[in-house]
Formats: C-alpha cells, structure tokens, sequence
C-alpha cells in the first residue's frame, strides 16, 4: 500500500503538504482579501485597450475594410493573423483539461482552470476578426444556415463556414467544460462568502451545489466524458482553420502537413502564452506552493516538444516544396526565405525554433527569468508564423504581374493591440472574482484524500 | 487549526420556491424565441412589409373603371410590355387620345392636359419595386405565357393599385422552379379574369412544352 | 408591440408622408437613377427612427428597411423610338487632331452611354481605340465649362452670342485688321466652308494654326516630293515586310485603328502569313513590342539609319540614289548605327518583298527623312500598293500649309510688334502646350481682347478675357472628313447639359448668322450633293454615319531625287555627330494624347502600354543610363536643356536607348479635379529649334524621390509558361507547343465533375499574337461595366479596379529585351477555385458554364480572390464611386445611407442594366453577363437560338485587332469554337485542372533567320 | 445528539428531513457508508469536498446513464448536421460551385463532425443537471451551519427520514457508533 502511495506521488504536486483547509483558504485568498494597487492600474490599462479596440471597429464599420493596409493580391491580413493566433493560444486550456486528463497527468490540476480561462478568452479575442474582416459586417448572420425571403443558404463546401462552425463549436464546449470545472468551487466560494450579496451571487452560480456522492458520481462520469469529447475537438478545431489555407490553390498555402503542424503550433503557442501569464500570476497571487516549478517545468518541456514538432514542419514544406519539382511551390518557399519577406520568416524561424532550444537545460527550464523571456518570444514568433503563411503566400502567386507588397496600416496595429486589452480584462477580473485553481480537483491529489491514507497512520 | 469561523460569514439561503425559477425561465426563453422566429418569419418579411403597399397617386386613375368596365386592354397603355423589359407607364398623350373629348372639364383630366402642353411628366408613384440589383424583364415573361395576374394581381378590380404579392426572392423562385400552375395561353395573357376550362395545371405543363418555357434558378438570370 | 403597429400603419397609410415628399431633388437624377446606388426616398428621420424603434433589434442586420418610394416620370409626349430601357444606336464620328473614326453612341433613356465603332466607317470597322471609348466619359465631366465668362462675370447664352456678334462687327470695319484666329487642327467640312466665308468677309484677319503633336513632317516631306501636302495610309494588310523608322503607328492616335486592324490580320498564322517587323527607335513604343527584330537606336540618328538601309539597298541595285552616293560612303560608311550585316539582310528581305512591304518613319522624324523614305518605298514599288498618299482635303487653307512651329512664331511676332488686338483660340489649349521659347503664355495676357473657345477650364481659358464653351461632340451637330476623304455626320445624342457652342455654332454666331448648326451642316452638304433626293441621302447618312467611304488616293508618277534633297540630307546626317550629351524626345502620351485628356479618370488611371504607369508621367531611361547616373525607380531628377529645366521622377524602362530619354507629352496641368496635379508638363523644355527632333540634355540627380503608381511592380515572368509564343518555324514544326510546353499528370476532381454539355456554354478565345496590347478592351469593359476609378493612392495601394488588365512581361536581356502583352480577366474556370471556399455561395456557376458574381449576396471574405490564381478578382476597400473626387455630399436618408454620392451628371453615365457596387463587395468580370442576358431573350421572344450576330462582349466589340473572341463553344458555326480548336490554343495554369472558359492562343512572331544566325555569332 | 437550537430557520412546525452527520476523514465516511448501506436505508447520500474514490461501490450505487443520454445526443448532432447540409445544397437551392456534384458529401465531414461534438457536449452538461436535479438552490441541508464546510473540509453522511424503518434516535445512536463526531437532525421547514 503505502509503497504504492510513495509511487504516485514521488514528486508532490503540492508543496508543503497543506491540508484540505489551508488549501481552500489559499486559493481563496485573492478574492477574499484587499484588492492590490496593481490590479486596478493593469484593469485601467486594458480597459483603455478595449477603447481602443472599440473605436477602431467603428471606423472600420464607418469607413470599410479599405483603411486596412490589404490590397489586391493580399485580400488577408491583420485580421486573420490575428485571428488564427488568439485560436492558437485558445489550445492549451482545453488541451490541459481534456487530453492531461485522460493520461490522467495529476499535475495539470494545478493550473488547468487558470489554463481554460485562457482559453475562452482568447477564442473570445479571436471570435471579433472573422466577424469584422468582410467587407459588409452587418451581413455576416449570412454565415448562419437561417431561413430567409431570399431562399438561400450558406455554402458548406467553403473552408471559411467549417471555421464558423468549428470555432463556434469550440468556445461553446470549452465554455461548458470551464464552467461545469468551476461549479464546486463556486460552491465553496458561496460557503465562505462574508456578505449576503457574495453569497448569493455565488450560490446562483454555484446552482446549490452540496458535494453530494451521487452528484459527484455523474459529475465525474460528465467531465470525462466532455473531456473525451473536447480532446478530438481540439484538434479539429486548428485543422479546420488550417484548411482555410490548405483547401485552397495557393502555394504556400495548399500543403497536407498544415492540420498537425497548425495543432502543434497551436499547443506550442498556448502552452506558451499559459507559462508567460502564470510566472505572473503565482508571483503577484502567492499561488507558489499550487503553481509550482515541478508545474513549469513541465509546460516548458512540453513547449519544447512542440516548438520542435514546428520546427520539423518548416524543414519539411522546404523539402517538399523542393521534392514536389513544381516550380511555383519551390518558389514560394524560396520567396519566404529570401524574399521581400524575409524578416518576418527569420524572426519566426528564431523565436520559434531556435529560442525553445534553451530548455535542453534544466536550469533554463526551472529559471523563472529565462522561461518567462522564452515564453513571450514563443508568442512573437508564433503570430509571426500565422503572418509568414498568411502574407507571403498571396503576395507573390501565380502570376508575377499582379504581385505585390503588403503593410499593415495604424489602424491594423491598433486593432490587434486593443484585442490584448480585451484578453487581460476578462483575465484581471478572472483572477479577482473566481478561483484561479480547481479546489476541488487539487484536493482530489493531495495524499490525504486517497480514502487508505488513514490507514498507513494506523499501523 | 483552520481560520474557519462560523459567526465571520453571512450565509444567504435562498427561499424554496427558487428551485422552480430555472423551470420558469427555461420556458420563458422557449417562448421568446418562438415569438422572434415568428417576427422575422412575418412582421419582417416582404409578405408582411411589401403586400398591400398602395400608395396615393397624383391622379386617382381607376383601373377597375377602365380596365374591369370599360375593357381597355393592359397594352393599350402599357404597350411595351411584349417587347421590352420595362412595362412603360403611358404617357400623357396616350391618356389625352380619348380625354381631349372625355371628360374634359374634370380637375384630373385638366392636369394631365398641362402635362401634355407644357411636357412636364405626371410624377406617378411606383407601387411595385424591385432592387436595383434585381433585372426583370416583362417581355420574356408576358411571350411565355405568364400572365399579368400571376404578379399584380386582379388589377382591373382595383381602385388604386395595390402590391398583393411579396415580390420576394423566394417568391420569384417558387414559379421559376415550377411555372406550369402559371402559364396560360398567350391570348389570354391579358385577361386577368380569365379561367381555364380544364385543369389549370394540366394546361400549365402543355404550355410549358409548347412555349418551351425552360425558367432558370442561375443567379445570372435576374443579378447582372 | 405598438411601435409595429405604426410600422404597418406607415405602409398603410401613405398620406401622413406626402408632407414630406423629397421635391428638392433635380429631375436629371431622378431620371438617371436606374442603377445608382441608391434611390430618392421620402423616409424621413422621423418615420425612419419609428422604423428603426420597431425593428431595433434588426438594427444591427440594416435589414427591414422597405425600399424608399421612387417615382416613375413617363415622357408627356413619348419621342419616336425612345423607349425606355432600351437603348438606341446612333451613329456619329469624332476627329481628335487628324485622325478621324466613325463611332456608334449607345443611347438609353435619352443618354449616351457607351461608344461602339461604326462598322460602316472604313477608318472603325467597328472597332475604337482607349480616346474614343473613353470620351464619354468627357461628356459628362462635371467639370466642364459650364457658362460663357467674361472677365469673370457669367454669361447667358445670349450674352455670349452678343459678344461674338460685337467682335464681329467691330472688326467688319476694319476688314478683320488685328483679328486673329489660332486653331487646332479641324476636320469638319462645315467649319471649313464657316471660316472660307469668315476670310472673305474679313479679308484681313490672320488666321494660325497651332498642334503640339501635328503630321506637319511628314506633310511637308511628300509636299517637297510631290508639291502636294499629302498622308500616307499603309495598307499593312498586304504587307509581308514592314520597316518603321521611330514610327509608332500601332501605339499613336493616329490611324491606330486601322493600322492595328491591317498588321493584325497578319498575325496569325492560321489567317495568312505572317508579315515581319523591323523596328528602328530609341523609346520603347507598341510598335517596338510588336516588332520581330528591334534595333534601340538614338532617334536623331534615325536619318544615318535611313541611309544605311538605302546603301544597302542599293548596294543590292534597287536604289538609285545618283552619283551623290560615293561621298555620301566616303563621310559616313564609318559611322554606321546597325551593323551593316544585318541592315544589308533588312535590305533583302525587302527586295523580296518588292511591292509587298512598308518603310514608314515617325511623325517627329524630320521632312528630309520622310523625302527618303518616299523613295525607299518608290524603288520598292510600295507606293500606290501598300502605301497610299491621300492630299489632305483642307490643305488650300494657307494657314493648314505651314507646320505649326512656324504658323506659332509668326502669331508670336505679330503679337510683340501689336498687330494682334484680339485673339480667337478655336479649341486648344496653346498656353500650356506652345512651345517654352515661344513666350506665348507671357504675350498671350499682353493681347487688349482674347477669346477662349475650350470645353474645359484650361490654362489659356483662365488667361482669356472672353471664354466660350464648347460642346461636346456628343451634343453638337458638325461633320468630319478623315485625311483619305472620308466624309461622315456628328449628330447629337443628348440636348447640350451646359451653354456654348458647337464647333459649327461657334463660327456661325461670330458671323452673325442665326441659322442652327443643323441648317449649316446640312447646306454643305446639300451645297456639294445637290438639292435632288437630298432629304433622303441625308435620312442615309445621318443611319449609316457615313456620307462617302471613297478614299481617293493621289496617283503619283515617279519622282527624282533632287540635289537638293541630297545636301540637307547630308548637312542632317553631318550635323549628328556633333551631338553631346543625353538625348530628349517627346512623345504623345497614351493616355491624355496632348493633354486633352488631362480630366478623364478613365484615362489618367489606365496603365500605360508599355510602363504600366498611371496618374502620372515619368523620365524614361535604360538600365545602363540609370546606372551610370545612380537612379533608380521615382528617383528625382532635373532636366536641364539651356536655361530651361525639369523635375521630374525616373521610371528605369529595360529596352529604351542608353544616353538617351524620353518623356510623354501633356501632363503637369491645372485642370479639373481629377488631373490637376498629375504628371509633369514636359512641354517647359519644348523649344521650337528642335520641336519633334530629339535635343540634348544635362541631368541633375536630386535627393528627393516621388511616388509613381504603376499597376505591375514586377515584369519578369520568373519563366513561367504563362504568355506562350514560339517562332513561327516552331510553330510548323509542332503546332501544339503551347499546350505542350507544360506537362501535367493526367488531371482528375476528386468529385465527378459538372458536364456542361448541353444549351449554351460562353467562352473566349484571346489571340496573343493579334494583341497589340493598346488597352482599348481595359476601357471599354470600364465604360460598359461602371468600373469606378480609385485615385492614385489606391493604385498604390495595389487597389485598382479594372476587370480586364493587361499583363506586360519582359523577356530577354535588359538592355533589349522583348515585351509581351496578355490581357487577363476572369478566366471562367469551370472547376472554379473562387467558388468552393465563398461561404455564402455569391458565386457560383450558371448552366452556361459562367462563373457568376453576384454582388447582392456578397458579404466579402475577399476568400474568393486569395484563392483566385489569377488574382482577376477586384474588391470594393471602399465605395469608390462616392470617393471619387467628383463626388457631392449627399442628404442622408437613414443611419446606412452614404454621405456622398457621384456627381448627378457623372452618374448619367451608369449603364442602366449593370448593378453599381457598393462598398465592402468582390466584383470582377463577368463576360458581360447583360449582353448576353438581352441576347437571350431577344432570340427567345423571336423563338430563335442565339447566334455570333447577337452577342459582342465588350472588349471584344472594340478591339481592333480582332484578337478578342467570344460565343457558344458548343455551337458548331461559332467563330470562338473554330478558333477554339486551333493548335496554338492553351490553357493559362492547366496545371490547375481549372478547365478554364477563356483561353489562349500562342503568340507567334517571324523572325528573320539569318538575322538570328548573325546576332547569335556576335554573341559568341 | 442534542438538537441543535442555534439554528435559526427552525420553527416548531418543522419536520425532520434527515439525520447528518460529520466524520474526520474520507476513510471515516468510507466506512460509514458501507455499514448505512448493509443497514439497507436506500435514501441516504455522502457529502464531501471532493469526489472520493470508491465511495460509489461503498454506497451500492449503480453505474451513471449519462453516457446513453450522450450517445443520443452525438448521435443527433450528427444526423442533423448530415442532413442540414445535403438538404440544403441538393434540394434547397441547386448550386453548382467549382463544378462539384450537388451531393459532395466529402465537403460535408468537417461541420457533420463539429455539430455531433457540439450536441454531445450539450447533452453531457444538460443530462449531468437533469440527472443531479439541478439547479437545486433551495435544500434542506443549507439550513445547517456547519454544513457549509462540506465545500472545504467538512465530511458528511446524511439519512433522509422517508427511508423505510427510520427512527430518528435510532439513526442517531448508529451514526454515532460508525464513528460521527457531530451529529444534527436536519430539518424542513414548510
């Protein structure tokens, strides 16, 4: 027995064996205690950036798509790289949750309700750029199979409306999932409210829950299942926007390696973008003993795997580009290297491949300063990739005579600067108001609560 | 141990009756959602919005008068009808053939007449519309067959013109899709009261073989 | 709930809106509203915001909106024949400088919309160039003069008829002393007979003449040749070998379109064989891309070119140049251009060709040059075969006898010593174009009484004291007779929108004769016809367009080289090598001519044949001259000649002469809102010493560059089998190596795929070999389709609009490179990739195989054109049309509504049965889907199938070339599929598996083997 | 054992609702529900801050049925999405795009797929509520004190009064003797 017990937990995903209590009160602690400076000066912050996301979007309903920097062989831009990187980084929840879960990895408890919060909020950053990208935004319910006077109906062979779908799919289920995650410890939250109000709006949300074993017994049976169904989804859902690109004719864009790469990509970005934001999070919220190095290092591992598994697809459209003997793919990629682009690729190729390699060392994968530096380069690199695949291929096509170069203009920038207020908004009050760990599930691993633990004692 | 103590916090417990709530609003979104299917299907939509547009005109021209009693033929005045897209709204001199001796003292009759000197055309006010984006051609209908009716209704029966069909998309394509109950004979396009003598339909597809009518769904066929 | 209840009252009841019925609107732009974008509606923001309170939560969705009320004005008194949504043919002609084309005006409602060559008129064929497609657009130029001025002060119609009639009177006194007239070229008969009476009634008055870009060389050459001032036309339809001496006479105004038609017909190897093209010039013109064998030579040393070709010629016996030749050999056999191995080879081929050939040199070459090559084409036997002299039929005028240089200085000196007191410019802008040493800008405002008679606010109109509007051809009465005596009528098509004149008018009211331009034509005529059955020639002509199609040439008997001759020609040839520095010429521009058509967004913003420039205009210069100064692209630099100067931005053209540049003529203007600050006036460095010849230049480097928006960045074809073209030996040798030149796998869908086999399937044939890429098709399809034009910046934006484009490739070395034209618009694609990933199906696939766009149901992913390989997709970034620099501000009838909108007079030119796009939509062409619409359903209403004689797309009706081909693939008789089975045919990216509607056939050229043989050895 | 008087929402007209009771540890609980479950009350529940392993065979309960209720759910989302989309491009509005057949079904898979997904997931989140009776904002239990703990630390065992052979003294002497260290009797106020 008790050998076993060493077993699982040879490295405690807890640090100093707190009990159940000290536990709750932990994770508690944030939304019970005085709110700190910091968090209303970064609140200000990202609420100016909403603003600025919010005025933007009126001048582009007002003016049109014109006042983006897109021009005729590049009809895409900022809005889709945009896009495709907030789906991108919308992964490493749902992969946590769902996927950790079924290899049944103990250590994602401690940051997979952090790491699905995330998530939702970044496919809600993603979810704006489809809708405002076309030319006429108040058509876009077009996009929905609704009936109509005009008897007509989406065209479900157009890679575009499989994205609607499958975005829309996707922040749904991870919505539920996140919230039936969440439910007992609004629960708890509602048990230890100090005023009326907090407790009521809690326990609305709690939906009375009371821990019940015959609750807990279709809950888990419910959580499994959700996360049997969200680890195909999450992967769909990147290889679906991938075949944006991939249905099409483009070079460049019409390869077979893009669904994995894009999903590897996707996880590398997300897992990237979890580590930068908890390194803050443990730091400013005192969630060091939940959130440990042990959790980290694991991330990092992971971000190395994945930014290799990228790695290994840009050699590999080289190789077929070159294998395939077809001279507008060769060129492409050529183009991509050395062409009018050739910054942005190279900065892509550094971030994302080279940067990653520093966690060979267990010293760069435990040192807090390098991880969180890695990490950030990790995101640049990654929107970088989504602008390399998005501008380069239309830029220079088929046809030589219609080829040209694209820059973005202010109003791209602003746009995509702003949707980072929106994310850390919803992140800030995220932290304040709800429990930035699953209680419930961290409790489930703590050594104490194996129902045999009493018995070691015994002997 | 813990810091927990019972007296700090202020527990709200909510009163039984709130276990029905969710049952209450499930059902209230149900319906709402009933009720705005409903609003789109009817209120805003050309069945509602366009029928029955019958706007005042300039002069109270009765169709019911000329056409239903007196029995003047659609071209009379419409006299492109067959051979062009548009259906032309005559022009002042046409209504001045018979009205330089019919009724010559009547106010109405009197503006057509300056109308007709001076040659400032009588501002009608159109009653069926079309987008711009939508090209329809009375021509190609009227030759095969389709009669006036099928779209304006018993005109000669009405007083001020009134739409009586919704002119929507849906619309065209229901006939487009299948024309048979539509189509009658040539002859009797005109004749807006006209019934067959056998089954409408049966004739209808006769029709079609005979007038080769072949209507398309293309998009090209009406959006240029 | 209640709110809805007055939503449904508010369409019930219409009397609570009479009130507020628009009245204010003008009755034109309810007339010519049918397919602007929007309509007059009588919703007011009161009963709007009702709507809007009802129907809030469809706000968003802009939808629920009924349609404004729009009124219907049937004419009081329906006009013979005008009915309305029909458009009527009627036939004109327009002469711009001496060249002169029969044109049909497509009139719908009362307005013309479209020009379409008159397939009667000898000089059309039914076919225009890009000035006569696009002078519609003219027309309706907002910008026009509207009103007579006078010191500023508006003048009625009858006021300005006062002030010509005063003039006259005045000087009837005097006889016409210190009366002036200046005139720009005219081909009108009437105005002719006008200004004969106006000389005899005052026999003093000077009449002048003055045409930046002018025949006055080529006059004057044959005038000392056969003492008749005389044109030739080429007859290039029999011509097996052709020889141009710096002449673009498939790229110039003039004659293009009968040019283009006759070397056409020699281009495909399938309709007869193939002629061959020599080409002598410094700039890179069409001819020159049209060329089998291109030589870059300076233009000035065009005349040591023209005597290498006669040396050899008469090397060979053929040319008998008299005993002069030997000292001619003994001054200048070492200065020789083109290597005389190859010039003696030039010199067989035409000996071969005896009779069967052309040499022609260019308009700026100058008389001597065309004396000799008179003579070349004598010894060869061309003249009176494929070369015709016709006298120009004005050429009794005294004045029409002087080239303009001189009748200018003459006008100039009179001017100085105060012989002139009143000036009368007849059209014409001369103070922006005379030459810069003139001084006539600074003379002109010295003169006590000047009169403007323009149809724009050009630079010499707001120098004049009395300005008079002219009309547009389109609005007047007048007649043309064309250089070969081809007589036709102009006759309005719309009453004229502004005061003025006519041409005809003009002279009549300054000779107080009250007679209507109509009257004055028709007298003419009647005076040269006859009065005998003249009502019904006259009904003929007004149908046909057409009075006369007789062109009679000047027979001429052999001529003598003179010693004359032979001293000038030596003293020009001698002269050239004391030559220094850079070499400037001038040439006609292809899109503002002279400068005309500075004002016309059409024009200014159709790339350039050759540097796919728009907007504006640009020092030309080779590769190796760039170098050799570090310029490269919008670099700027000043020209200096003398103490004249320039600054002007570079544009590095890879063929063009090295130490030598060019720049097009007519740009840098202040005129209208839509050219003023386009381009550079290189008329500031045309002096009248070297008017057409080339002068010599410094050029300063300055730090500064500028901004020139060309359509196509890049002009290589990176060796991509897009335009294919093989020699002609090629060509027998494999028919099919265009469609082989690329081999695929066998090509499969993973679907089955669509048949198309049965009713109608539209397709299109572009014969590459015909294209002389003149852009005439570009304008067209933007006149017939309301293209809107995006401005400058947006062309820098890479946002240009045009459906059709014409793509220019280089090909070879870049000091002479070859160029190609391929004109691409929408292929048709029957596996079209744009339809697939449209995620609300606005385009898809007809039965007939076309490849909808359907602008109403677009929401514009723009998806369509990333995925389109050949990028022909247009997109609306933003409403162009209320962008459009002539746009007004508009009253806003709800939230959604514009805030501008096209001027009411431009938006008459809409094409009735095209949809005008709004902002935010995808468009692109769509095989002129209307045409074919009406087609259709004419034949059906005569229960007839649709043949070749019922559909002309656009492009297609206007191309000269004939190289467009359009119709029923599946139809047996149907020319495109005959020319469609041709062995040349290919497909642009088979590899693609698109099965595209529109396809290719291979351009061929015939080059001259040994030649080949000959340059190849020098290269090794 | 002695009823709790503190407990402010009880009036004299209350009736018993159940027994709960408080244990030290999951072991403890695991142990109690086993004897409760040979004592044969089918109406009693366990209540913990966390699901604890084997608690459910402790209890004797049978295995969920949300995965049938899933399974219908999936098996809907897939038809309907199947059906939606050759409905609509074969019989709703006959387009030809890119010169594909009408019934293209390849085309069909990715969106087929996401709606199956989405209904699932409907049906696990909504079936988990229906087969819990949640929303549940109102019970018994809330009206405990001490209860609140269950959402921290707190270890509870509850027999309802509608068990057969349940005598509210006798449930609480056995409680005790499984071990409970507090043991209240939960009342319902009407």
């Amino acid at each position: 027995m008790s050998v076993v017990d060493q077993e699982i937990n040879r490295v405690s995903l807890v640090k100093d064996n707190l009990d159940f209590q000290q536990l709750t009160d932990l994770v508690a602690k944030p939304s019970e205690t005085k709110t700190p400076k910091w968090w209303f000066i970064a609140l200000a912050v990202s609420l100016s950036g909403i603003l600025l996301l919010k005025s933007m979007l009126a001048y582009l309903f007002w003016e049109g798509v014109g006042i983006w920097g897109l021009n005729n062989p590049v009809g895409w831009g900022y809005a889709i790289v945009n896009f495709v990187f907030w789906v991108g980084i919308g992964h490493a929840g749902t992969l946590i949750s769902a996927i950790l879960f079924l290899f049944r990895q103990d250590w994602r408890t401690g940051i997979n309700r952090f790491a699905e919060a995330m998530t939702i909020f970044a496919v809600i950053c993603a979810l704006i750029f489809p809708g405002v990208h076309i030319g006429r935004q108040w058509l876009a319910y077009w996009l929905f199979p609704l009936p109509n006077s005009m008897a007509m109906w989406p065209n479900f062979r157009s890679p575009l409306l499989w994205d609607v779908f499958a975005v829309s799919t996707y922040f749904t289920v991870s919505l539920l999932f996140w919230y039936v995650g969440l439910i007992p410890d609004l629960a708890t939250f509602r048990d230890r409210a100090k005023t009326a109000l907090k407790s009521k709006i809690y326990g609305i949300f709690a939906l009375g829950w009371r821990g019940a074993n015959r609750h807990w017994q279709h809950y888990e049976k419910a959580y499994l299942l959700l996360a049997a169904l969200a680890t195909p989804l999450v992967l769909s859902v990147h290889s679906i926007v991938s075949f944006d690109f991939a249905v099409s004719q483009l070079p460049g864009w019409h390869t077979t390696i893009f669904p994995p790469y894009f999903v590897a990509g996707a996880v590398f970005s997300g897992f990237a973008m979890v580590v930068t934001l908890m390194v803050l999070t443990r730091e400013l919220f005192g969630m060091k003993q939940v959130m440990t190095l042990h959790h980290l290092e694991c991330m990092n591992k992971i971000i190395l795997v994945t930014g290799m598994m990228v790695g290994y697809a840009y050699g590999m459209e080289f190789f077929m580009a070159w294998y395939s003997v077809y001279e507008y793919e060769s060129f492409a990629f050529i183009n991509r290297a050395t062409g009018p682009y050739a910054w942005a690729y190279w900065i892509m190729v550094s971030c994302n491949v080279i940067s990653p390699q520093l966690f060979w060392f267990k010293k760069c994968r435990t040192s807090i300063p390098i991880m969180f530096v890695v990490s950030i380069f990790v995101n640049i690199g990654m929107w970088f990739e989504r602008f390399v695949i998005t501008v380069t291929s239309l830029h220079r096509d088929f046809l030589p005579s219609s080829w040209d170069y694209y820059s973005p203009t202010w109003v791209d920038v602003a746009t995509f600067v702003g949707s980072f207020g929106l994310f850390f908004t919803l992140f800030l009050l995220f932290l304040k108001f709800l429990p930035i760990v699953a209680i419930a599930e961290v409790k489930m691993i703590l050594p104490q609560a194996n129902p045999h633990h009493g018995d070691n004692h015994e002997h | 141990m813990g810091k927990y103590v019972e007296s700090e916090n202020q527990k709200y417990i909510f009163p039984r009756w709130v276990n029905k709530v969710p049952l209450m609003i499930l059902s209230f979104v149900f319906f709402t959602v009933l009720f705005v299917i409903y609003l789109f299907y009817y209120w805003f939509s050309p069945k509602h919005l366009e029928v029955g547009y019958e706007p005042e005109q300039p002069i109270p021209y009765s169709h019911r008068l000329h056409v239903g009693e007196l029995g003047l033929d659609c071209r009379y005045c419409h006299s492109q009808v067959e051979k062009q897209g548009h259906s032309n709204i005559p022009s002042s001199e046409v209504c001045m053939n018979c009205h330089s001796q019919i009724k010559t003292d009547s106010p109405h009759i009197k503006k057509i007449k300056n109308s007709y000197d001076s040659g400032v055309p009588i501002e009608w006010v159109k009653v069926h519309m079309l987008p711009d984006y939508a090209y329809f051609n009375h021509s190609r209908h009227v030759n095969s067959g389709v009669s006036c009716v099928s779209c304006h209704g018993r005109v000669d029966q009405m007083e001020v013109v009134r739409q009586v069909e919704p002119l929507s998309m849906a619309w065209c394509l229901e006939c487009h899709r299948n024309p048979a109950p539509h189509i009658r004979p040539k002859s009797q396009v005109t004749n807006l009261g006209w019934q067959s003598e056998i089954d409408p339909v049966e004739l209808g597809r006769l029709l079609v073989k005979e007038y080769g009518v072949n209507p398309r769904e293309d998009c090209s066929t009406c959006h240029r | 709930m209640s709110s809805l209840t007055q939503l449904k009252q508010y369409w019930r009841r219409f009397k609570s809106l009479k009130d507020d019925d628009v009245k204010s609107d003008s009755f034109l732009k309810k007339e010519f509203l049918k397919g602007a974008a929007f309509l007059d509606d009588a919703v007011s923001r009161r009963h709007f915001l009702k709507i809007m309170g009802a129907s809030a939560a469809l706000m968003g969705a802009g939808c629920a909106i009924r349609k404004p009320v729009q009124k219907i004005r049937p004419y009081a008194k329906n006009p013979e024949y005008a009915v309305p949504g029909d458009s009527l043919y009627y036939a004109t002609s327009l002469a711009i400088g001496e060249d002169v084309v029969g044109l049909l005006g497509n009139v719908s409602e009362g307005r013309p919309t479209k020009l379409e060559g008159n397939p009667l008129h000898p000089l059309s064929n039914g076919s225009t160039g890009t000035f006569h497609q696009a002078n519609i657009l003219s027309l309706y130029d907002p910008d026009r003069l509207q009103y007579g001025r006078l010191n500023n002060n508006r003048l009625s119609q009858s006021q300005m008829t006062d002030a010509l009639n005063r003039v006259y009177r005045r000087y009837l006194s005097t006889e016409g002393r210190g009366l002036s007239f200046l005139l720009e070229s005219q081909m009108s008969p009437t105005v002719y007979s006008l200004l004969s009476k106006l000389q005899l009634r005052l026999p003093y008055a000077e009449f002048y003449r003055y045409d930046p870009i002018n025949m006055d060389n080529v006059k004057h050459g044959l005038f000392n040749v056969a003492g008749k001032f005389m044109l030739p036309q080429f007859n290039f339809e029999k011509a097996d070998v052709v020889v141009s001496f710096d002449h673009d006479f498939l790229g110039g105004l003039m004659n293009h379109v009968s040019n283009a038609a006759g070397f056409s017909k020699r281009r495909s190897p399938e309709d007869a064989n193939l002629n061959r093209l020599y080409a002598f010039e410094s700039n890179y013109s069409a001819t020159g891309a049209r060329s089998d064998h291109r030589f870059r030579v300076w233009s000035s040393q065009i005349p040591l070119v023209l005597f290498q070709l006669i040396r050899s010629l008469n090397s060979y016996g053929v040319f008998d140049f008299g005993p002069k030749l030997s000292q001619f050999n003994l001054k200048f056999s070492k200065e020789d251009v083109v290597d005389p191995a190859l010039m003696n080879e030039i010199a067989l081929d035409l000996i071969n060709a005896k009779g069967k050939s052309v040499v022609t040199a260019g308009p700026l070459q100058p008389a001597i040059v065309h004396e000799f090559v008179y003579f070349i084409n004598q010894a060869l036997l061309n003249n009176n075969h494929t070369v015709h002299y016709y006298e120009d039929p004005f050429s009794n005028f005294l004045f029409n006898q002087q080239t303009s240089v001189k009748s200018m200085t003459q006008l100039v000196d009179n001017i100085k010593d105060h012989q002139v007191s009143t000036l009368i410019v007849l059209g014409g802008d001369p103070v922006f174009n005379a030459p810069a040493d003139s001084l006539f800008k600074e003379l002109y405002v010295e003169i006590d009484e000047t009169i403007c008679f323009s149809m724009m606010d050009t630079e010499t109109a707001r120098l004049s004291k009395l300005v008079i509007p002219r009309y547009h051809f389109l609005e007047s009465w007048g007649d043309t007779k064309s250089i070969s005596g081809i007589a036709s009528l102009v006759q309005p098509m719309i009453r004229p929108m502004h005061l003025g004149y006519s041409d005809v008018g003009f002279l009549g009211a300054l000779l107080d004769d009250s007679r209507s331009d109509y009257a004055h034509v028709r007298r003419t005529w009647r005076l040269k016809y006859g009065r005998n059955m003249f009502d019904q020639r006259w009904a003929r002509w007004l149908h046909d367009g057409v009075i006369s199609t007789v062109q009679k040439s000047v027979k001429l008997s052999a001529k003598r080289i003179t010693s004359k001759m032979v001293a000038q020609f030596s003293d020009l040839v001698s002269s050239l090598f004391t030559l220094k520095g850079i070499e400037l010429n001038f040439f006609e521009d292809s899109s503002v001519y002279d400068g005309r058509f500075i004002n016309n967004g059409w024009l200014q913003e159709m790339p350039d044949p050759i540097t796919k420039l728009t907007w504006d205009n640009a020092l030309l210069m080779s590769v190796k001259t760039a170098k050799k100064y570090h310029l490269k692209f919008q670099d700027m630099v000043k020209l200096v000649k003398g103490n004249l100067s320039l600054e002007l931005p570079v544009y590095v053209l890879p063929g063009h002469m090295d130490n030598s540049v060019s720049i097009a003529l007519g740009y840098g203007q202040n005129c209208g809102r839509v050219g003023s600050g386009t381009g550079f006036n290189a008329y500031q460095l045309r002096t009248r010493s070297d008017f057409d010849g080339a002068s010599m230049v410094s050029l300063v480097k300055l730090n500064r560059t500028y901004k020139l928006a060309s359509t196509q960045d890049h002009g290589s074809m990176e060796g991509r089998a897009l335009y294919r073209s093989g020699t002609i030996s090629q060509y027998e040798k494999q028919p099919t190596f265009a469609a082989d030149m690329v081999q695929t796998p066998p090509l499969k869908s993973l679907y089955d795929e669509v048949p198309y086999d049965t009713g109608y399937q539209w397709g299109m044939v572009v014969d590459l070999s015909r294209c002389d890429g003149c852009n005439a098709c570009i304008i067209s399809c933007q006149a017939e389709n309301n293209i809107p034009i995006v401005g400058k910046r947006e062309v820098l934006n890479g946002r240009e609009m045009s459906w059709m484009r014409i793509d220019r490739y280089f090909e070879g070395d870049e000091d002479n490179p070859d160029i190609v034209d391929q004109p691409v618009s929408c292929l048709h694609c029957e596996n079209a990739p744009c339809e697939q990933v449209c995620p609300v199906a606005a385009t898809v696939h007809d039965q007939e195989g076309i490849n909808n766009m359907v602008y109403n149901r677009c929401i514009g992913t723009r998806y369509c054109a990333d995925n389109c390989p050949v990028k022909v997709r247009r997109f609306n970034f933003f409403d162009y049309h209320q962008r459009n620099p002539q746009s007004q501000p508009k009253k806003r009838k709800h939230l959604f509504d514009y805030v501008r909108e096209p001027d009411p007079i431009v938006q008459r030119q809409f094409n009735p049965d095209v949809t005008v796009r709004m902002r935010g939509v995808m468009e692109k062409c769509t095989y002129c889907i209307q045409r074919i619409n009406r087609a259709k359903i004419n034949a059906k209403n005569q229960n007839r199938l649709v043949s070749d004689a019922d559909i002309q797309v656009a492009c297609q009706q206007t191309c000269s070339a004939d190289a467009i081909t359009f119709g029923n693939i599946l139809d047996p008789d149907s020319k495109v599929s005959k020319v469609r089975k041709r062995q040349r045919n290919y497909q642009l990216l088979e590899q693609l598996h698109l099965k595209a509607r529109t396809t290719y056939l291979a351009g061929i050229t015939n080059p001259n083997v040994k030649i080949v043989q000959l340059t190849d050895k020098r290269k090794l | 054992m002695s009823i709790n008087l503190k407990n402010k929402d009880v009036n004299l007209k209350s009736e018993v609702f159940g027994v709960l009771a408080e244990f030290e540890s999951p072991s403890a609980l695991i142990k109690a529900a086993e004897k409760v479950r040979d004592q044969g009350y089918q109406y009693f529940d366990v209540f913990s801050p966390f699901p604890i392993h084997g608690m459910d065979d402790a209890m004797g309960l049978k295995p969920s049925k949300l995965p049938w209720i899933v399974f219908l759910g999936g098996a809907f989302g897939l038809s309907f999405g199947f059906g939606l989309q050759t409905w609509v491009s074969t019989t709703a509005y006959k387009l030809v795009i890119s010169g594909k057949p009408l019934f293209s079904y390849q085309a069909f898979i990715p969106v087929t797929f996401e709606l199956m997904v989405l209904f699932s997931a409907f049906a696990t989140v909504f079936g988990m509520f229906a087969l819990n009776r949640l929303p549940q904002h109102y019970h018994p239990l809330f009206t405990v004190d001490s209860f609140s703990k269950v959402t921290s630390h707190g270890f509870f065992l509850m027999i309802e009064s509608h068990s057969d052979n349940f005598e509210c003294s006798e449930v609480q002497r056995e409680l005790k003797s499984y071990g409970a260290h507090n043991i209240e009797i939960v009342k319902d106020c009407l």
